[in-house]
């Protein structure tokens, strides 16, 4: 059965998002050895929403957990402007400390990490859909 | 997360254990920050105690790097495993820092 | 700003629970001193909806949490058949262990610990609502 | 929820630590069911360990107390405090139960 958490897009609430994305992946059958890697994901989708997609003050966003597709599957819904994730140009990886820019892993990792990536905008919601394959 | 700093020769080697995350990775960085500002340039950071880094540590860890590289300081780290390797080998910090096994190695001891 | 969570009905999922509503009272200005008292209500009240609100096959439950009222408040929301645990009689504390039947503490402990109850009937759900004071 | 028993003298001390809840109280009811059927009859529960409990827990205390009542055993509770012990007072199990400061004062050692 599916689980939904909706709460403030804030880093205070990081810890909240995590027990609660890792409860429902343990209970739905990921090993542990995969939930760093979740949580991985997790941290750096969240992050986006709450630095980048609310300039104009606090918003909201909605965590969706479910099985499907032989694995786990995590909705993350924000009322951002549009924005995919998946169009991004990734990061310099060759870059010297000098020249390296501060930040821009973040797509990055959820890309390497994830093992299937979904983005559809739904009326005015981005939706984000991670899958995280489950032992057969 | 935690940082218990401990000064081993001309090293600062700085211990950092638990979770580093959007949250906590700010204190990692204004640790090494004022360990910099008080003429500690040589840093040895030991993650074998880091369970989880995330691309903000990265930044935290980055941001240390650049301010030690502007005052001719210089940065190691020793001991990383699991998801922290994991990170820090596809991010390229592997090859971009000097990455020893243990902290005895980094500091030459 | 208000949390919900929604989750499948089911005593493995207590500790989601309890991480999420406590979570969100610290956030609110919940003293840790008084976290104790509001486990013990949610627990209570969830076990109840897990154990009588769904006797023909899972269902779902959903927490509210938010502020009001000079307090922390939290709302719980089944789809069961319509109960008001405000109605219920309370339990014999003086019978001995023998008299004593197993069982039938819950609702009492919860009048006991919330500073405030309010129930109502919304559609087809039990909505009850828990409060807890904060310091002013 | 740890249960960890120990003989002492005629008693069997049961040392309760974590949370007794809707979801570990029926290990610790099966515990003491294990040691009853296995002739140990008087019960000293150290509850100083305990952070939290339920009525769930109380359930299984409650059960316990009636399967020791049934063969003549006994039951008594040792080290209660904070909202174990507010939990035992307001539901009458402070008054029902035999509750002692110490397990030194429950054994009579
Ligand atoms: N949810 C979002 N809404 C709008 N823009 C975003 C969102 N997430 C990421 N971005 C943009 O994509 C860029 C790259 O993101 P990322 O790879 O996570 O690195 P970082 O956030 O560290 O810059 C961000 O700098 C930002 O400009
Ligand atoms: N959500 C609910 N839906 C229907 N009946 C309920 C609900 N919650 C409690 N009850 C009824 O009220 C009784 C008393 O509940 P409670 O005081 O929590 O004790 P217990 O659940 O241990 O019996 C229950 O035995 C049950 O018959």
């Amino acid at each position: 059965m599916a689980s939904t958490l909706r709460l403030p897009a804030a880093l205070d609430r990081l810890d909240q998002c995590r027990e609660f994305v890792v409860g429902c992946a343990r209970e739905a059958g990921l090993p542990d050895a995969d939930t760093g890697k979740l949580e991985l994901v997790l941290e750096e989708l969240l992050v986006n929403v709450i630095s980048h997609a609310y300039p104009d003050g606090p918003g909201e966003v909605e965590l969706h957990c479910r099985t499907g597709e032989g694995g786990f599957l995590l909705d993350i819904r924000d009322q951002g402007a549009p924005f995919d994730p998946l169009a991004a140009s990734g990061p310099d990886l060759d870059a010297g400390v000098d020249e390296r820019p501060i930040g821009g892993l973040g797509i990055f990792f959820v890309r390497q990490m994830a093992d299937g990536l979904a983005y559809r905008r739904e009326g005015d919601a981005n939706v984000l859909t991670v899958r995280f394959a489950l032992p057969a | 997360m935690e940082c218990i700093t401990e000064t081993k020769g001309d090293f600062l080697v700085v211990q950092v254990k638990g979770r580093m995350d959007a949250v906590t990775a700010p204190d990692f960085e204004k640790r090494c920050a004022e360990a910099i500002d008080a003429g500690k340039t040589s840093l040895v950071i030991d993650l074998g105690g880091l369970e989880y880094i995330s691309s903000a540590g990265l930044r935290g860890i980055l941001a240390t790097a650049k301010k030690l590289k502007a005052c001719q300081g210089r940065i190691a780290f020793a001991n990383l495993s699991g998801m922290v390797q994991e990170v820090f080998a596809i991010s390229g910090f592997t090859a971009m820092f000097s990455v020893y096994k243990s902290v005895e190695e980094a500091t030459g001891a």
